[in-house]
């Protein structure tokens, strides 16, 4: 595995370069809030025991709001214009695992049969520097559902802190191989610093739950009381989905810009929301709040790993660290494999 | 690199007032190309566009069999449908499709065919009752049982009327009490107590049922008393949907898509499924 | 709010659930050091979960209106000061009965900012700094310790202040900045004891009068709209500013109309059950200035 | 219309026509116009302006009236609605205290005016291009005065860019 070994200065440098050349540098910003902008003089830091921002880094490849075309108002009938993105070439720096691995899981979906382009080219046009984690509270558990704090699943490169402070930039894939070699004269070949070796530095979060026998329960208990204790508290907000990484339902409205002309927009949408899958005719399939937070769990934990072979969650444990009524999803499927066993 | 979301765009022809509420549109894409290499089944649906309110899901309600119209039936419900009634013959409306799957026209060769609609339901039978009809040598007897809220409320009036004047199809037109006025002279009822009374044979036969979801419900343990076996009970869901490519979420069920995977299904299909629609 | 506070609320809740005065007890249940998450207490088994903290952060009454608006019966809530401004509100809506809740009222000393912290002068809730109702002005029975109002340290006013003393172009440009955080993830409304409307405005598509893309011009539209239709009732519990997951600082938007309410029409909501609605109601001296 | 009941959709459509690119503008490469457009409850307002027409007196072509049926009827969602469609100005305009035709309509309305302005100003939204006016029935003379002052003022100041930027599809967030 080829190594590089990045100091402070080095990555200041590489960031400066990178936004020199024209590349859109997003890295997890200092407040908190999500995935921002690096300017090329901002102070670059990477610390792999911060806590997870607020926002996952899916926005930058499924926008909470995007058009998908324009209509305009000609000649008594309608021109639409193509509106597929135009995208910067872009580098994710300091990607976490969890974050990282919502790439795999999300192209499924947007992939199956019609290809969506919009995510494919942001996809596409994007590097995702990876980068060990080293953050752990209660709500973390990726090891549950198939990751770990040192997955590369979805880098491209992939960061690791040295003992000695700096840090060691491993190539996990052909796209960062050639992506880095333009770069790698800033930075030194091979890593004099041992790397922290994760099995003894870092404490792996435990595996809490079966994802295969919450799967089964859930398979078996549609009409369960279980639903309408869970969710008893739930008060129908999304901001577990619009934090969750790999959440992607989303709605299709038209908005005018001017008189008769606009733009068709895709929107994040959820399905706690009572709207969801109201019918125009009044008949909603999940009137109620229990039922749309078992269409939550059940997609997440049964529904999409039987249709596209993978758990809709890479345990990030964002929607509960944000859950203003702290419903605590990772508790929730301990609770189910519990019920399973 | 194709922008899967982007509509066709067609020209309304003819609009057809089935009833006080409900409203035909005939259409015509605008590019002849586009015409010429669009193909589709029956049981198929299209995301409908009036640009500056969005889209709205409907299944086509022409046959394949008649190419030169594509045809959609609604009723006005919301903002799309409200605007769609605004509109007027030569303007534009966008079609993104055809999407999901259709009824099994093959499984049905050589069977009798009966066929089970209630209220604006009709569309998408309609759509295969045309089909099945344009290509009668293949099939045995054909039964249409068709039910709606009052007279006025029948969609497709003249259509009954054709198929009731047809040898070898069997109409059926009721409505519920109340419904009836005078010099009425259909049957009186609701759908699944007039499917108990003509009783068809299932015997060889597929019974195709499409309605709302109340009449679904009581209609299939009255064709299972009938002798139907659950494959030869087909029906369609009527999902909320808004891509209809299998990505927005919004129409799943179970680990089913209901714009990929439906939205016909037979009646052992839908046993399978959460009771979630 | 001590141990003896819990040790109060579980007797409470113990004894009318037990002599059949309420079904349920919405209130705090321990979720670990520094944390709450509310829960609905229907027998003395989990009654002997509740608790009350600095942690007590949520705003129990949203409930009434929203979960627990079909339970019939009288409901017990466990409120703070602030809370109960919001449970003043929806009486003097008619939103709830007076005789359909029993309010197990919390003597307060503040609250954390978030879930998580321990309890210093750093982390205590801004709202607390400057609190008119550490003791509720309503309840039918009180635990904890009365304590002294604070001394106003106003962090919120200031920065309202800080905010108007900017030009016209530079406080729109901050707000613009702000909202075109927002995800319209609704978070907001859905905390809010006060957004109890069956139907939202923003889903309401016939006519669609705000945009539902999370785009700037509709991010603004509907966060003026949601901030106005607080505004004269709004008790500045602060849950909606918690609950944002972009950040934005929504208190001071619902303040800064709290402020002009006190300063135009001397109105201050949520503390007289009697008082008639401010923008139900009208005085004819009201200023009009401004009208030509 | 039936002043007594509203139809929301006609408003929507009213206030979104009146941001209608061809409107206010003269035919193409003519100088910027404002587009103004003014709220006006049925019985005073709209009739005082009705009375400004039948007197044949002069004013200004620039104002997209809709007429609803109270100044009490004026949600500032209208409002917003018009300065998202374009509008570079906007006027309110009712009975005067006292003369509401329901009463007491116009009361309710002020109110809701002072925070809605109070709202603007803090959010920086220029509250000089939001304008009320009392204009009764008999006040054809003032209602010139008044919707022609706003116009003019509109004009002063310029076309609403700050506002109107905020639609634009560059406006959105793009990497």
């Amino acid at each position: 595995m080829n190594e590089y070994r990045i100091t402070q200065e080095s990555l200041q440098a590489f960031v400066a370069a990178l936004v020199a050349d024209g590349l859109t540098v997003l890295a997890e910003a200092a407040d908190g809030s999500g995935y921002a902008r690096l300017a090329a003089d901002d102070r670059v830091a990477i610390d792999p025991s911060r806590a997870p921002s607020r926002l996952s880094m899916k926005e930058h490849f499924f926008p909470k709001s995007e058009a998908l075309f324009e209509y305009r108002r000609e000649d008594g009938g309608f021109v639409l214009v193509d509106r597929l993105p135009e995208v910067r070439p872009t580098v994710i720096l300091g990607a976490r695992p969890c974050d990282a691995a919502s790439i795999g899981i999300l192209s499924k979906v947007f992939n199956w049969d019609y290809r969506d382009e919009f995510f494919n080219r942001r996809v596409d046009a994007t590097i995702v520097i990876g980068m060990l984690c080293a953050y752990r509270d209660e709500h973390c558990f990726c090891t549950s559902v198939g990751g770990a704090p040192d997955s590369i699943a979805g880098s491209d490169l992939f960061l690791v802190p040295l003992n000695d402070g700096a840090l060691g930039m491993r190539v996990v894939s052909d796209d960062g191989e050639r992506f880095v070699t333009a770069y790698a004269h800033l930075f030194e070949w091979g890593a004099p610093g041992d790397p922290l070796q994760v099995d003894e530095a870092l404490t792996l979060p435990s595996v809490r739950f079966d994802a295969e026998k919450v799967r089964g329960w859930i398979e078996g208990h549609f009409d369960d009381p279980y639903w309408s204790a869970a969710s008893e508290t739930c008060l129908g907000c999304a901001r577990c989905a619009f934090a969750c990484p790999v959440c992607h339902c989303f709605d299709i409205v038209d908005e005018d810009r001017t008189y008769g002309s606009g733009e068709r927009m895709r929107n994040w949408d959820a399905c706690q929301f009572g709207m969801f899958t109201k019918h125009a005719s009044g008949h909603n399939p999940r009137a109620a709040r229990a039922q749309r937070y078992r269409q939550r769990i059940s997609h997440k934990f049964a529904y999409y790993p039987s249709r596209f072979g993978e758990v809709l969650c890479t345990g990030c444990g964002r929607c509960t660290r944000g859950c203003p009524v702290g419903i605590d999803i990772g508790a929730i499927a301990v609770e189910i494999g519990g019920m399973a066993s | 690199m194709t922008n899967i979301y982007r509509p066709e765009l067609m020209v309304i022809r003819e609009i057809i007032d089935e009833t006080p509420d409900t409203r035909t549109l005939r259409l015509q894409f605008r590019d002849p190309e586009v015409a010429e290499r669009f193909r589709f089944q029956s049981g198929q649906f299209a995301e409908y566009s009036v640009f500056g309110e969005g889209e709205c899901t409907f299944c086509i309600a022409s046959s394949p069999t008649r190419p030169e119209m594509i045809e959609c039936s609604f009723k006005r419900f919301g903002r799309v449908t409200t605007a769609m009634r605004r509109l007027n013959v030569g303007d534009t409306i966008g079609l993104r499709g055809p999407y999901g799957n259709y009824f099994p026209l093959e499984r049905m060769k050589g069977r009798d065919l009966v066929f089970i609609a209630g209220g604006i339901g009709l569309a998408p039978v309609r759509c295969l009752i045309w089909n099945a009809l344009d290509l009668r040598e293949r099939f045995g007897a054909i039964t249409i049982i068709y039910g709606a809220r009052s007279v006025d409320d029948l969609v497709y009036r003249r259509e009954l009327d054709e198929w009731s004047a047809m040898s070898g199809v069997r109409t059926i037109v009721t409505v519920d009490p109340g419904g009836e006025r005078e010099g009425w002279n259909g049957e009186v009822g609701f759908v699944p107590a007039i499917v108990e009374k003509i009783a068809p044979a299932a015997d060889n036969a597929i019974a195709v049922v499409c309605g709302p979801p109340v009449m679904i419900r009581y209609t299939m343990p009255v064709l299972t008393a009938l002798g139907f076996d659950d494959e030869s009970i087909i029906t369609t869901l009527e999902n909320r949907m808004k891509c209809g490519l299998g990505k927005c979420g919004r129409c799943n069920i179970g680990d089913v898509y209901v714009c990929k995977d439906g939205p016909v299904f037979s009646y052992q299909q839908l046993k399978a499924l959460p009771e979630d629609y | 709010m001590t141990e003896s506070a819990t040790n109060d609320i579980r007797a409470a809740a113990r004894r009318l659930l037990a002599d059949g005065t309420v079904s349920v007890v919405i209130g705090y249940g321990d979720a670990g050091p520094n944390r709450t998450v509310p829960i609905f207490a229907r027998t003395a088994a989990q009654a002997d979960r509740l608790v009350v903290s600095h942690s007590a952060l949520n705003n129990l009454t949203v409930y009434l209106t929203r979960a627990l608006r079909p339970v019939g019966g009288r409901i017990a809530i466990v409120a703070k000061g602030c809370d109960v401004r919001a449970l003043v509100m929806l009486m003097s809506e008619s939103q709830i009965a007076r005789e359909d809740v029993y309010v197990i009222g919390v003597a307060c000393a503040g609250v954390t900012t978030s879930m998580g912290q321990p309890m210093s002068a750093e982390t205590v809730a801004a709202k607390c700094r400057d609190c008119i109702v550490r003791t509720p002005p309503l309840y039918d029975e009180l635990v904890g310790v009365q304590c002294e109002p604070p001394a106003t340290s106003d962090v919120l006013d200031r920065r309202i202040a800080e905010i108007e003393a900017m030009s016209a172009h530079e406080r729109f440009d901050y707000w613009a900045a702000e909202l075109e955080l927002c995800t319209r993830c609704y978070a907001c409304r859905q905390v809010c004891p006060l957004c109890y409307c069956t139907q939202c405005i923003v889903d309401r598509s016939v006519p669609q009068w705000i945009e539902t893309s999370a785009s700037p011009r509709a991010n603004l539209s509907w966060n003026l709209t949601r901030a106005f239709h607080l505004a004269g009732r709004c008790v500045g519990c602060n849950e909606c500013e918690r609950a944002c997951p972009a950040g934005i600082p929504l208190s001071l938007l619902n303040r800064q109309l709290a402020a002009t309410a006190l300063r135009e029409f001397g109105y201050v909501p949520g503390i007289d059950p009697a008082a008639p609605a401010l923008v139900g109601s009208y005085d004819l001296a009201d200023r009009e200035e401004y009208i030509r | 219309m039936n002043a007594d009941v509203v139809d929301t959709g006609v408003v929507r459509a009213g206030v979104e026509s009146a941001g209608d690119d061809n409107a206010g503008t003269g035919a193409a490469g003519a100088p910027w116009e404002p587009k103004v457009v003014a709220f006006v409850c049925n019985w005073c307002t709209y009739t005082g302006a009705d009375l400004a027409g039948t007197s044949r007196l002069k004013q200004q072509p620039n104002a997209r009236l809709i007429r609803v049926p109270c100044t009490g009827r004026i949600d500032p969602l209208f409002i917003i609605k018009a300065f998202e469609s374009g509008a570079d100005g906007v006027l309110v305009s009712g009975c005067h205290p006292a003369d509401c035709h329901y009463g007491t309509g116009n009361y309710h309305a002020r109110r809701r005016w002072t925070l809605f302005r109070s709202l603007l100003e803090f959010t920086g939204i220029d509250a000089t291009r939001l304008h009320f006016s009392w204009v009764s029935a008999s006040e054809g003379r003032k209602w010139v005065d008044v919707v022609d002052g706003v116009i003019d003022e509109a004009r002063r100041q310029g076309p609403f860019e700050r506002y109107h930027a905020l639609a634009r599809p560059e406006a959105m967030i793009d990497d």
